[in-house]
């Protein structure tokens, strides 16, 4: 198939234009937590237990940033099931990874 | 069965232990391969095999394939089965060995589970979806034939432990440390891993493919409201295969890992721990038994309805409950070890969501029987083996309501109360709703319909012998006797019980060779279904005539109501003009065929038997051909072409549907 | 193979212990009501506990299921299509929103009832049947193929059997030095995993002198047919005497003697008069024990 | 060479992306999301092992002695920036630009390559620090779950040299549109897989 055929397709999807912002910006914040993730642990900035959680909570922003402004994510031409199943997914892996570590604890609750 | 010494010394470790059995099948299988060949050979039908079977993309032969290899390892489990009930009819039996018994009965659950009731529902869905939501194909064809032959060399490379190298032999959950290397060294459980993890891919594959297919591929009109209920149940059985496989891939890799690399994530030693892999596994296993049974209750959902000739009772709460059981089997998995002892408040918050399925579960059985209530019942087959299975179901269900209660488990656990349970789920739920599909879709599948007296008997015997068989068996547990044990004393009260329970599993055995029978018998004198709707159906695959031609419908039809196929049927006989709407036919877009699906699974079991006698040179091998055939399908452009519209105007006129 | 596995005879149980009223309820599912159905023959308040809940949970299923299945038998009967039947047909009829609310709630409700019950028994099971008396502690630990019990108190160690008092909690510990196992004692009470690397606890106490039987539930290997073991419950006295006379008849167990009992191979009963120091300690924490705070509080409390 | 079953435009419009325009290639994007969400739960699997693994170091080399600060920062800068500029290729697929978006691509596989190097050298340096995976849970379970991680980037290098020689070779067409998309879905995803690997394993192992 020739390519002059897409030149013309071209004309229809042109649906960026100039300069990539949304792009670099998602760039730059995902650096941010990266580094802020970092300085956080380096500093012992807080207690282990919260430390632990706060850059947890860092690295789910940078999912955030990922399906946002790289994945497309919100794009979607007919019904939005990947939406749906992805946040399916999200529920499923929450309960597996909360679910294991809790039977993993092993009775901390147990009384004697 | 006792050997002498000797036997056992000549047999070489590949041509495993030396017991006679093991050799008979060895020449069984050489014997029949060869007779395959030569009738192949004979008849000239090398060709056709190659061009209309292996090759093929099409969902309907797919289908058709999965429902053999679903019967022949129904039969194979089956033989297992009578096997171990020889053993256990009297104490003290002699009839098999500890190592030969655990074998049998690690195979039997294995196959059983994944190796029958898998592809058992994959046959449905792959015969039903696409013609019930008015589709020409699945999302992904060629995928689904890679599904098809993964599934296909796993079981291969697992039947192949009988006689190369020795079967696995620690049960089908296959727990570490006992299936560690040093409890457990030679081949056996490398098979066990290897062929569940090829087939598992697969089946992932055909998850992901039904799903793709039942959201964006439905007919103009059909709305999800709309959908046959054996659509939603697919629907639901997707969306546990794709969440839950991964696990079982994990856990299988990393048993794997810890036997072949010597890693030490289940070992004893150097800090692993065993109870991470039972956690694994289970985050599978159960949703794996939903993953079987909810395509049966789909099943049911579309016989009962049909054969009461009324409209399936409360379809949104239909819809709803399968998207909770689906949704619920993910927060129940550590029901199958409350034993471990991970506290109070774990054990409990599981027996509650455990017991929590029951009540989705108990408003569809609602449902169906007031689907039946007010109705016009034929007791059809298909319509038999789903009444049968309501009652057997509901005693299957209340005794795992009466596990999943916490400290009852501590003494049901790993009794035979246990086995009966999930017996009678997974015979009572899953293989009569498979049966039920069975005859349901074979007017579908062949065109001729299957003789209706010979199949009476069959399911009466086997219901018979079902409960003949199982129900025994909850006293027994009762009664203090385990699973998994190869003998048992006398003096324990068991004895009755266990005979019963093994005449019972021979009746089973007798009514199986009756269904075969039955099909023999339907094939030299067959009742031909020239309808195209032999039941008076109610959804669009009874539209088309049987069997399908392969395009499916020469149109794609607009749906307008639930029920589309006796929406129509009844604007008809209201007298209204359906056929004016006729749009022209256009020419019809299809997949190519294509022997890379083969290929590619040969290589997976080609590098799947090298990992499991851990000649590494023939898993590398097998991998290139795999990453080989991968990169060949990715710069392939050819891959489909059109039906014109002469071609699709000769088949229909043959068919008499123009 | 097979003649490594010496077979056991038949042993001789308790006489009849009639759970009083029970057959009344459920003279179909305990056919006959045998003491040889032991999980209806408790003799301890664990398995008492337990027998209890399995018979609400049977009651309280039954409600819905037997009515379900008669339920079925008239539908069927009554709408058949057959040339006559003069019952109501209604194509149409599939909804109905009390209908459906009815069957949405019915089950909510029992299985309410049923968490109730399940709750307030798994936790009351994770402590001493009796506050009153000191417990006495047992360690158990599952071998290859073989049940090995170490009393710290007096120092002794049993083989496929042990001695318990009775009217006293019985505090097993269980470790395995071999894949897991189950440690069940059906007439006492439920089950729990012997894994290695962990210090599991079990409650467990006996009513009434007898001989109980006991066995490994869980999947171990090829001589797992076999891992049967008794529960001799006696009075105190019984119990102490019985303690002595091990401690002055039998041999020592030593570290060789313990590494050859861990060999793989069935064994008869055999008894110790002592056994090395800190050797359940030391098997847990080789196998993985030292990971687990949940062990060391284990082996704490036991002390 | 025919593409004509790529060419089954579902009504072109000029809001429609390229990869999109096809039935099939909306097909395959949705399936390729399934996909991502299965190797979501396996990753969370594995995680899950690592967590509760990583302290079961059965007397051999502790997190703390092995991971390197400045090591597994660089490995993160690069995969965060290749994250960026597979989304440039994306993007510039969508423009049309053919040899932009291949430029891209080829700077993407260059990074994930020094990406490789450096892991790679990181795990030979850990081995030769007697850190082998069969010395204990913790690090059977590290390399398996950077491994897996690991393996997941190489074959994104390896499909991405496959779609650059089919963008050399036929141009942005339906069908490499969706290619591109696709690898980039993939590799996106590998990034926030990495993510939680500089979290959970190194972050929490250094601190
Ligand atoms: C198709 C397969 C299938 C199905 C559908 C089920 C369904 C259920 N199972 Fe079962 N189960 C297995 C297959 C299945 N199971 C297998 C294979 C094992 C053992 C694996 C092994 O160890 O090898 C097992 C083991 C198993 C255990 C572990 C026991 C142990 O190892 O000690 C438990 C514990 O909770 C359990 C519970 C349940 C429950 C509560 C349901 C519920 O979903 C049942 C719901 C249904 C009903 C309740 C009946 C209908 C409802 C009504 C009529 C109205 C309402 C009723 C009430 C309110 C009571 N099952
Ligand atoms: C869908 C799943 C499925 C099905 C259909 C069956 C079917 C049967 N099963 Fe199985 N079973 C399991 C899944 C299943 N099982 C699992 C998962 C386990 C646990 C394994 C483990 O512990 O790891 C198990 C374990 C298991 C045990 C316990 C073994 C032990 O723990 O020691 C027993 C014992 O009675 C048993 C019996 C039977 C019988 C009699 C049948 C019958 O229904 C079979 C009926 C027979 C056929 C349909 C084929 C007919 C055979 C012939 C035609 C030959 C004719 C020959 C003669 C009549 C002699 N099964
Ligand atoms: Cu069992 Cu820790
Ligand atoms: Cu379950």
């Amino acid at each position: 198939m020739s390519s002059e055929h897409h030149e013309e397709l071209r004309g229809f999807h042109g649906i960026h234009r100039g300069f990539p912002w949304s792009h670099v910006v998602g760039l730059v914040v995902s650096l941010v937590l990266t580094f802020a993730a970092l300085w956080l642990v380096q500093a012992h900035a807080m207690p282990h237990g919260l430390l632990l959680a706060v850059i947890l909570v860092l690295a789910v922003l940078q999912i955030v940033v990922q399906l946002f402004f790289f994945m497309h994510f919100l794009e979607s031409y007919g019904p939005r099931y990947h939406v749906t199943s992805l946040a399916l997914a999200f529920v499923f892996t929450v309960c597996i990874i909360a679910g294991s570590l809790w039977i993993m604890t092993f009775g901390g609750e147990q009384t004697y | 069965m006792h050997l002498p010494g000797y036997v056992n010394n000549v047999a070489t470790p590949f041509f495993v232990t030396g017991d006679p059995m093991i050799y008979a099948s060895d020449v069984l299988i050489v014997l029949t391969l060869v007779a395959i060949v030569f009738v192949l050979t004979y008849f000239k039908k090398w060709g056709w095999l190659w061009r209309e079977w292996i090759t093929t993309v099409d969902h309907k032969k797919i289908g058709i394939m999965y429902l053999i290899a679903a019967l022949l390892m129904l039969f194979r489990g089956g033989v297992d089965a009578m096997l171990m009930r020889t053993q256990l009819a009297l104490p003290n039996m002699r009839f098999l060995e500890a190592e030969h018994y655990d074998q049998i009965f690690t195979t039997h659950g294995t196959i059983m589970i994944l190796f029958m009731a898998m592809p058992f529902i994959f046959a449905m869905f792959n015969i039903a979806v696409p013609l019930q939501i008015g589709a020409r194909d699945v999302a992904f064809p060629y995928l689904n034939a890679i599904s098809f032959w993964l599934f296909f060399f796993g079981a291969l490379l697992l039947n192949l432990s009988f006689v190369i190298g020795g079967s696995p032999d620690g049960g089908w959950t296959s727990y570490p440390p006992l299936t560690e290397w040093p409890t457990d060294p030679g081949p056996g459980e490398n098979f066990y891993l290897l062929a569940l993890q090829i087939s598992g891919i697969g089946s992932m594959a055909t998850g992901i493919n039904f799903l793709v297919t039942i959201l964006k591929m439905r007919a103009p009109g059909m709305t999800l409201m709309r959908m046959p209920m054996f659509c939603w149940s697919v629907v639901g059985a997707s969306i546990l295969i794709i969440f839950s496989f991964p696990a079982l891939t994990v856990a299988l890799a990393l048993l794997m890992i810890d036997r072949l690399f010597g890693a030490h994530f289940f070992t004893m030693l150097q800090g692993g721990n065993p109870m991470m892999y039972v956690n694994l596994f289970w985050v599978w296993g159960h949703p794996e038994v939903y993953i079987v049974v909810l395509p049966a209750f789909g099943i049911f959902s579309e016989v009962v309805a049909t054969f009461s000739r009324k409209r399936l009772f409360g379809y949104a709460s239909m819809v709803a409950s399968i998207m909770a059981i689906a949704v619920i089997s993910y927060l129940v998995w550590l029901h199958h070890f409350f034993t471990m002892g991970a506290g109070p408040g774990v054990n409990s918050f599981f027996a509650i969501s455990t017991m929590s399925v029951g009540i989705p579960t108990g408003v569809k059985v609602f449902n169906w029987l007031f689907t039946m209530y007010q109705g016009r019942i034929r007791l059809k087959l298909p319509m038999l083996w789903a009444i049968g299975f309501i009652p057997n179901f509901a005693i299957g269900g209340a005794t795992g309501v009466m596990l999943a209660v916490a400290p009852g488990d501590y003494q049901y656990h790993n009794s035979y109360f246990l086995i009966a349970h999930f017996h009678q789920v997974l015979i009572g739920g899953v293989v009569y709703g498979m049966l039920a599909g069975m005859y349901y879709w074979w007017p579908k599948m062949f065109g001729i319909i299957l003789n209706e007296r010979i199949g009476r008997w069959a399911f009466w015997v086997f219901n018979i012998g079902f409960y003949v068989c199982f129900l025994p068996q909850y006293e027994l547990g009762f009664m203090g006797m385990t699973r998994r044990i190869y003998v048992y004393p006398a003096g324990m009260g068991w004895t009755a019980l266990n005979l019963i329970s093994t005449i019972g599993a021979y009746l089973m055995g007798i009514a199986f060779v009756l269904i075969v029978w039955q099909v023999l018998y339907s094939i030299r004198f067959p009742e031909r279904d020239v309808t195209g709707d032999p039941w008076d159906g109610r959804t669009l695959e009874w539209s088309l005539p049987s069997p399908a031609p392969h395009y499916n419908f020469a149109r794609i039809p607009t749906v307008t109501a639930r029920d589309a196929w006796w929406a129509e049927k009844e604007a008809r006989r209201r007298g209204e003009d359906v056929q004016k709407e006729l749009r022209p036919l256009e020419p019809i877009h299809m997949p190519n065929n294509s022997g890379r699906p083969f290929i590619l699974s040969v290589c997976f079991f080609i590098g799947g038997f090298g990992l499991v006698f851990e000649w590494y040179w023939l898993a590398i091998l097998g991998g290139l051909g795999v990453m080989l055939c991968l990169l060949l399908r990715s710069l392939e452009t050819n891959t489909d072409h059109y039906i014109p519209v002469e071609e699709i105007r000769r088949t229909e006129a043959a068919l008499g549907r123009l | 193979m097979q003649k490594t596995f010496d077979r056991r005879r038949p042993r001789a149980f308790p006489p009849a212990q009639w759970r009083r009223g029970l057959w009344l309820a459920l003279p179909l599912l305990l056919g006959g009501c045998s003491p040889q159905v032991m999980v209806f023959h408790p003799v301890g308040p664990v398995g008492r506990t337990e027998e209890r809940l399995i018979i609400i949970s049977i009651v309280l299923t039954a409600i819905v299921v037997v009515p379900v299945i008669l339920l079925l038998w008239h539908i069927v009967h009554r709408y058949r299509d057959v040339p006559g039947n003069d019952a109501p047909y209604r194509p149409e009829f599939s909804e109905s929103r009390t209908l459906e609310v009815v069957w949405w709630s019915i089950p909510i409700v029992i299985i309410a009832i049923l968490a109730v019950f399940t709750t307030r028994d798994t936790f009351a099971l994770t402590r001493p049947p009796e506050k009153s008396t000191t417990p006495l502690t047992v360690e158990v630990t599952s071998l290859d193929w073989k049940w090995l019990f170490q009393y710290p108190g007096s120092n002794i160690a049993t083989v496929n059997y042990c001695y318990i008092p009775t009217n006293r909690p019985i505090r097993f510990i269980l470790t395995s030095n071999a894949p897991m196992n189950s440690f069940w004692v059906p007439q006492l009470g439920g089950q729990e995993y012997t894994m290695p690397g962990m210090a599991m606890q079990l409650w467990l106490q006996a009513d009434k002198p007898g001989l109980y039987y006991g066995r490994g539930a869980q999947f171990s290997g090829k001589g797992f047919a076999h891992m049967t073991f008794d529960v001799h419950a006696t009075s105190q006295a019984d119990f102490d005497a019985w303690v002595k006379n091990v401690k002055t008849t039998s041999p020592p167990l030593t570290e060789d003697g313990y590494n050859q009992l861990a060999h793989p191979g069935l064994s008869g009963k055999l008894s110790y008069s002592s056994y090395p120091p800190n050797i359940f300690h030391d098997i847990i924490m080789k196998e993985g024990g030292m990971y687990m705070k949940h062990d060391r509080a284990v082996l704490e409390s036991a002390k | 060479m025919s593409l004509a079953h790529e060419e089954v435009l579902s009504t072109p419009s000029s809001d429609v992306p390229v990869e999109y325009s096809t039935e099939d290639g909306a097909l395959k994007i949705f399936g390729f999301w399934i996909f991502l969400a299965t190797d979501l739960i396996l990753f969370a699997c594995l995680f899950t092992m690592y967590q509760i693994l990583h302290i079961n170091t059965a007397g051999g080399p502790t997190e703390q002695e092995l991971y390197d600060v400045p090591g597994f920062t660089a490995e993160t800068l690069i995969l965060l920036v290749s994250s960026f500029t597979c989304g440039l290729a994306t993007l510039e697929m969508r423009r049309g630009r053919r040899s932009a978006s291949m430029g891209w691509l080829v700077v993407t596989v260059l990074l994930g390559l020094s990406f490789i190097f450096l892991e790679v050298r990181e795990f030979v340096d850990y081995v030769n620090r007697g850190a082998t995976m069969q010395r204990s849970a913790f690090l059977s379970s590290f390399f398996t779950l950077v491994g897996t991680h690991g393996c997941h980037v190489s074959l994104g290098i390896l499909w991405m040299l496959s779609i650059l020689y089919q963008l050399g070779r036929r141009g942005i067409s339906a069908m490499t549109a969706r290619k591109i998309f696709i690898v980039g879905l993939y590799w996106h995803f590998l990034d926030v897989v990495w993510v939680f690997i500089f979290t959970v394993v190194y972050l929490q192992g250094v601190m």
